[in-house]
């Protein structure tokens, strides 16, 4: 549906046999196709035939469906949907750098880049050395726990094949373990959202490869322990692991090496603010301290004598190796080179100050309104947890009824239910490119979603009123799956 | 304060209503010993202006070279449309479309995208991306083992046609799970694997085959008769394709001769760039993935689906996350969580500008322009075919040297000539992988050609 | 208003004092400023202050207010809303291009460009010589009528200052004659839409300057008698101005040149697809027959000895002059270069025809669904007329009581009450790069229209109901004119 | 059939319903000795791919200069937001927003252009804009004429440090009206207009004095004196102004001492291109024109007004139409209809990143970077600056030599050193304009100042 109430139909739906974008095609072949005919296509696929002005009509009414940074405040936690500057764009796609072909020889220009990038997220992290290819978190966390794993291996120490993560971790977390062939423990967390200490220590033996953590934790508190909990694991002979995709929260004002982290992957298209474009791409970069230099995935950018130049399994044999066919996202890293150069180094501290400052904010006025703050008696940090746990009870009222209601007002909604453990939770995180106003306005609609919910309950049941589409079956959107048109035949 | 909005009447403000006296104060949970000093390698900061002097002085540096490498990212023309749309504020700064009803237009996109790849390769279903090629080659292996009856079958045969790259990446990918890469030799004489191959490896505790098509060397490989054998000894196919090829190619879900769940390949995979992708020295690029409905349970990464709302009208929804991380954990599929999504919007936005049609025309445009450079450049004195096959866009040549010294003199002279295959392939000493798509003018073929007949002579002399 | 029910606020609204979009400052001066106090300003700008994010967001969420060409149908008559492809635009916006002084030498590419077009525009109107630079139609107008009056004048006949326009005629047409110093002399349409050859033998003599038509004329026929009128004017000593304007409709098909026209101008803007950019900028080029030649204006691309030069007035000494500061709208004329070089040859003898197939599918359609056509017993050209005078009689309804409801179905509305001679008319123009699906689609919403006059008119003349804004207020706005936003004191 | 939809079946379903064999029939009204023949000049059409490789060779023959030429035209740095947003599907493809309801995108972002030029300037009305700064004064003048009480007066003084363009173009336009414009020396010594040189001119049937600040030399004119001298002989004073140069410079709205309606100037305009609008060769850029309230209906162009919606509510429209062509044909207040909507959507956007305070930056950086560059250029032997009165970012330097053959050898060298002023002034006959903004780093004066040295020496050798 688009604004005026016309569903936008499919651009196959928009098609017709034989319509061209006639100005999109190269001319035609001069000679006949000599190709064996059993290698060759017997039918044309079904794509769609349209105009160029209709392609250009559908995606771009499309694309108003949307909410996004650019049109809407985005408080979605542990996403950091911070402002993307639009001259990370325009720079990363100067005609020079996005018409380089990546086997085509050594680019000094881009990969100065490159390296002083490697260079900045090292002194960020307080790691001793960086690699930019994990294509996005995830494939950071894969890079890492990958590393530890070849660390064990290459002490004779394969057996440790255990990675403990607390409850609350990011799903990332326990699929990347297993990912990694190791098998995952999940320890608790205290009322005030730290680890719980005694179970860490029960849990931690021979068997142990490492821990993953996220720091400020999901639960948007910042362990007080990290010290001890550092020193336990590696007493137990295991590496700790810190899931940097929340480092807004700390940037410049603590580094996860000085905290005894071995590894840390970052989250460039979250704290570094490169576009999140609907779900990716993302970049994953890993930083490691002087136990894991050896293993880093290649390839990675040196400079000598003047000369920047590729790392490959020639200068690194005990890389875990590569995980991208060529240096991970490239473009996306190019992206985050820029914005880091924009902000500077006193640009860095303020990031972590200002979205401490809009989350702690933004906290108490949610609370003065009459929400209830996960962990009240904790400082927010780039982010925070309202639970509805009560409003549930009182009103049957969810999560998720509010997060839809929110759209009707014109917010996106925060992350609902993550951390599962938090009943009936929203994880907030405004980031720091959001004005006071904007806060106090989606206070406003938090305020009359509070009213609402006392006097018309079903408003919210039934929300979203206002958007292209009412609530969707996401039931029937499994136990009937309609995955991709089917022209009729 | 670059991109903070905050002014000192802000700030007091809110920390006031927070009651804390000064920012500082909010960190005072953090251990005062672990607070961090200066960041001394990050230089002061710049503004927009200054960076765009900087990175135009850079890009300006590294200048633009006449291309003719392929070897997995190829140079297509990229309509002006696609990424003036792709770069539009809704699309390039939303995130996953968690919040389907806010969402409509990147998920629409996903799944008309999902249709389009389901069309060219002739499968079911299709996720919403993967990271690269690569990584989809590495996460096909792993789904193949996971579809695979027997849990004991953790092998996967991998000619050594397939490109290089993507078995180190699998290979790094899948080793930590116990799977075992084994590699394939390739006829000599056509580059091509042959059912010999397939009947020299053991069969025993394999899952699957991988046949990549057209193969690292550009050449067409019988893709039914490796697909029957396969299927015949009970092996899951992987088929890794160049989406632009499956224009003129028989798509992976006709390969073969089996029919029903025997039909064609079980899964398909390869590098999504060709598709208004462009080349920016790597990435951002992206993998797609497609197969049959029985496996989808068992696919990696994320699906769209369409279903209906409140009042019975269709919608489009992130659907079958019982799948993925957030919701199964260490029980997932895969890992992956954000994707390549703004390269599908890229990719989808190509493949309606084309259509079928135009992506025929591409396709036979690369056939073209990659015969007559092949006949251009095996008229330079020293210079050979490798392989006989039929071809897409890439082709083996054989120098009467080593590659390296060639390569650098091109490059002097503003040509990027290929890539040098010595490393990879030990036995290919002096051969020079070349690829020309629809871009190349017949004078830039004669360039590179004078090029390379000039350079060659020259050492000679 | 967005979307969502906000209205979006002022720029200044959103602005505080001390904000700042500090990415977007140089450095600050490193000396104080010298500069005579009594020449300096003593209080800052009353501009907004506000983030990069705040400016991003709110004129992404106005653009979103809009309708387009890249959104909707958009049949508005005599401005041709056809497909801007995006390929102009981005070449055009190639760095060299973009950043070349207009007094910095003369660049061979560019004026390779402009060179090329103007022999285009040449052939295609089959005149002799073509000047690029007027900055828009009007302009176009100017450059024509004052090389008229300079003929004139040259001859010493500088009496001849009056200048022939249909009743019909686009009301740039007797605002240029003023401009020019002429008066203006109307002469009235026949009831097929064509001129009064008998007002028009009245009306010259040696007084007349000239003729202003446009052919298709704007009541959307083709003049018929076309050869007559140049006769006609032609042997009173007048000169025949043609307002190409509509060039959409005959190109390729017929040449004003070959029509006995001495002089046209036109929107590039228009027929040549380059953005209307909500208003402007656009192009209107210039061709003259033999006997202006010398006074076209200035400056001109010309080719000499293989390289391209600037001509200016000591190459032309009888030029009118300049009418723009530089070269007249030249990132314009490179749009359309590319457009036309895009189009070639084929291409452009389609568009006419094409652009007329839709016209007379459209009109026909309507007609069935028991609109009336202004001028039923002829062709629609590019474009053509309905009258609403029966329905407005019958059911109280209007042109623009129409046209508002269109919105609200989702298409832009035709151009109304243009041209004025014909009561309650919607001109309607919808270009050859409409789909046959897309005109259904229209005529399904002319149904439903008409279906409402008849049940519920006042649906009608409360329309729009789903815009950002209900109708406005236009005698407040001239009663009480609000022009710009003072802040509060 | 580049950029037309229609598919065979259409065509032949849409002619059924005219009633028509063929789209030949349609033109069956054009008498058949008028139609066309082929149209011999117009190449065959291209594919955007063959364009793009056109335009992209030609761009790059063209090259990019280090550009130290204003002359009306300023090199200033683009926020990349501007064209992000001016070059949105919605803003770029929509036309002159006739039907308010539907555009009040385009609608508010006038009313805040105009709101922003009005503050610059310190007027009240602001129109949507003209043409460019140099038709921007001709309209001026116009408005001028038509605004002052004496119908008589038809006179403009118009000194000769002014554009020396802006007066040819307002020349080719009032002229036909019976407009004279009368040049006013300006002083050797300063280069600035002096009341001498108006007490000078004939005062008799003069409408308005033409105010430049910064003038065409780049200097300051005593804006002050001249206006109240201007005032004081009942003639109404044209200021053309900069507008970045407003950031720091007394708003023309302020000039003199008078008071009420004799309060600053009447009409102030000028060339917009400095916000946000790329050089480009010389255009799209546009006029901007403010004035008080008490002459809006005077004023040519479209104006945008805030009024509110049936329910009460706010909205913008097009407004005081009855100036216009399209109401009053013959007797608007200029033909003008396309204006330059797009230019004005940047400079909006641009205003709006900048504020005052980026604004004051950018002025402050143009006036430093400019005195850097006298002081670089005239260390260079044979080298003088002309004018000693205070300037913004322009000077006129003086050569021991012709300036034309030395602009030659530094375009040789990648500079764009300047304009010429010889043909211009006679009486400069070796004077160089040479402009510096906020964009040029000292390595760029470093290196204009060596090539220049060096180019003077060689010639001397
Ligand atoms: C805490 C945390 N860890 C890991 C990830 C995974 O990162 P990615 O989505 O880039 O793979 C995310 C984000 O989604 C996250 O929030
Ligand atoms: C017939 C006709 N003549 C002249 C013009 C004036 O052109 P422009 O708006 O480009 O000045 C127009 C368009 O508005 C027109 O339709």
């Amino acid at each position: 549906m688009n604004k005026h109430g016309d569903r936008e139909p499919l651009i196959f739906e928009l098609g017709k046999p034989g319509r061209r974008a006639p100005s999109q095609m190269p001319p035609p072949a001069s000679s006949p196709l000599d190709l064996p005919a059993h290698l060759k296509r017997s039918a044309p696929p079904a794509l769609p035939e349209v105009s160029e002005l209709q392609a250009v009509r559908h995606f771009t009414r499309l694309s108003q469906l949307n909410f996004s940074i650019d049109t809407h405040f985005y408080p979605l936690g542990s996403c950091t949907m911070k402002y993307n500057p639009k001259a990370c764009n325009s720079l990363a796609m100067l005609p020079e750098f996005l018409g380089r072909h990546p086997l085509a020889g050594e680019p000094q220009g881009f990969m100065a880049c490159m390296f002083e990038l490697q260079e900045m997220l090292r002194d960020i992290t307080g790691m001793q050395a960086v690699s930019l290819t994990p294509m996005a978190g995830a494939q950071g966390e894969f890079a890492g726990v990958a590393m530890i794993r070849a660390y064990h291996r290459e002490r004779q120490d394969d057996a440790r094949r255990e990675i403990i993560v607390p409850q609350a971790a990011h799903g990332t977390n326990p699929a990347t373990a297993a990912m990694c062939g190791c098998t995952v423990r999940e320890i608790p967390c205290d009322a005030s959202g730290d680890i719980d200490l005694a179970a860490l220590r029960a849990a931690v033996g021979p068997h142990t490869a490492g821990i993953m953590l996220t720091n400020p934790s999901t639960l948007g508190v910042f362990e007080h322990r990290i010290a001890e909990v550092a020193r336990i694991v590696h007493e137990a002979g295991g590496l700790l692991y810190y899931d940097g995709a929340n480092l807004n929260a700390i940037l410049g004002k603590v580094r996860p090496g000085d905290m005894g982290f071995d590894v840390i992957h970052m989250n460039l298209h979250k704290t570094f603010s490169t576009p999140h474009g609907g779900g990716g791409p993302g970049s994953g970069a890993v930083g490691v301290g002087p136990r894991l230099v050896p293993y880093l995935p290649i390839p990675l950018v040196a400079l000598k004598d003047g000369r920047y130049r590729w790392l490959s399994e020639r200068d690194r044999p005990s890389s875990i190796g590569r995980l991208s066919g060529f240096m991970g996202n490239a473009g996306v890293n190019l992206r985050a080179y820029v914005y880091m150069r924009m902000l500077g180094r006193e640009g860095m501290v303020r990031v972590g100050e200002f979205a401490t400052l809009n989350a702690n904010y933004l906290m108490k006025r949610l609370v003065q309104i009459g929400y209830e703050a996960a962990y009240p008696e904790r400082r927010a940090s780039h982010e925070f947890i309202i639970t509805l746990k009560q409003e549930a009870r009182r009103y049957q009222v969810t999560a998720m009824d509010v997060a839809k209601r929110l759209l009707d007002l014109g917010f996106h909604a925060p992350t609902t239910y993550f951390p599962l453990l938090v009943p009936e939770c929203l994880l907030i995180e405004p980031t720091e490119t959001e004005t006071k106003e904007e806060l106090d306005r989606f206070c406003d609609a938090m305020g009359i979603i509070r009213r609402e919910m006392e006097q018309e309950p079903e408003k919210l049941r039934s929300a979203p009123h206002t958007m292209p589409v009412r609530r969707l079956d996401d039931v029937r959107a499994v136990k009937q799956p309609d995955l991709s048109f089917k022209p009729a035949a | 304060m670059p991109f903070i909005p905050h002014t000192a009447d802000d700030v007091a403000r809110m920390l006031e209503v927070i009651g804390a006296r000064s920012i500082d104060e909010l960190f005072d949970e953090i251990p005062a010993d672990l607070k961090a000093s200066s960041l001394g390698a990050v230089p002061a900061s710049l503004c927009e202006m200054e960076v765009a002097r900087l990175l135009g002085d850079r890009a300006a540096r590294d200048g633009r070279l006449l291309n003719f490498v392929g070897a997995g990212a190829y140079e297509h023309h990229i309509p002006a449309p696609v990424w003036a749309i792709t770069t539009r504020g809704e699309l390039y700064s939303a995130y996953t479309p968690y919040q389907a009803e806010a969402s409509q237009g990147t998920l629409q996109i996903i799944y008309e995208y999902q249709s389009m790849m389901c069309a060219l390769t002739a499968m079911e279903v299709s996720n919403a991306s993967l990271y690269d090629g690569a990584s989809a080659l590495a996460e096909a292996c792993l789904m193949a083992v996971r579809a695979h009856r027997a849990p004991e079958a953790r092998r996967i045969l991998l000619p050594r046609s397939v490109n290089p790259i993507y078995e180190r990446v699998a290979r790094a990918i899948t080793g930590h799970q116990g799977l075992a890469l084994e590699p394939l030799d390739y006829d000599r004489a056509t580059g091509c694997t042959t059912i010999a191959a397939l009947e020299a490896a053991a069969v025993q505790g394999a899952a699957a085959l991988v046949i990549q098509q057209p193969n690292f060397f550009g050449v067409l490989e019988d893709v039914d008769a490796l697909t029957d054998w396969a299927h015949a000894h009970e092996l899951k196919v992987i088929a890794v394709v160049n989406p632009i090829s499956l224009a003129l190619l028989k798509p992976p879900g006709e390969w073969g001769s089996g029919s029903g769940a025997l039909k064609g390949a079980d899964i398909v995979c390869g590098e999504g760039q060709p598709l208004g992708v462009p080349l920016a020295s790597g990435g951002p690029y992206f993998g797609f993935m497609t197969t049959r409905m029985q496996n989808v349970r068992q696919m990696p990464g994320r699906i769209v689906g369409r279903t209906v709302d409140l009042e019975g009208r269709p919608g489009f929804t992130l659907t079958l996350q019982a799948r993925e991380q957030h919701i199964r954990r260490s029980k997932a599929t895969s890992n992956i969580c954000t994707n390549q999504g703004l390269l599908v919007t890229a990719a989808t936005v190509y493949l309606s500008l084309l259509g079928p049609a135009g992506l025929e025309r591409v396709a036979r445009a690369c056939v073209e322009r990659t015969a007559e450079l092949v006949r251009a450049l095996t008229r330079v004195p020293g210079v050979r075919l490798r392989f006989a096959a039929p071809r897409f866009h890439e082709a083996v040549l054989d120098l009467d040297r080593p590659v390296a010294p060639v390569l650098e003199a091109l490059a002097a002279r503003g040509i990027a000539g290929g890539l040098d295959l010595a490393e990879r392939y030990p036995e290919l000493k002096s051969a020079l992988l070349v690829c020309a798509t629809e871009t190349k003018l017949p004078e830039d073929i004669e360039r590179f050609a004078a090029a390379l007949a000039d350079i060659l002579r020259k050492a000679d002399a």
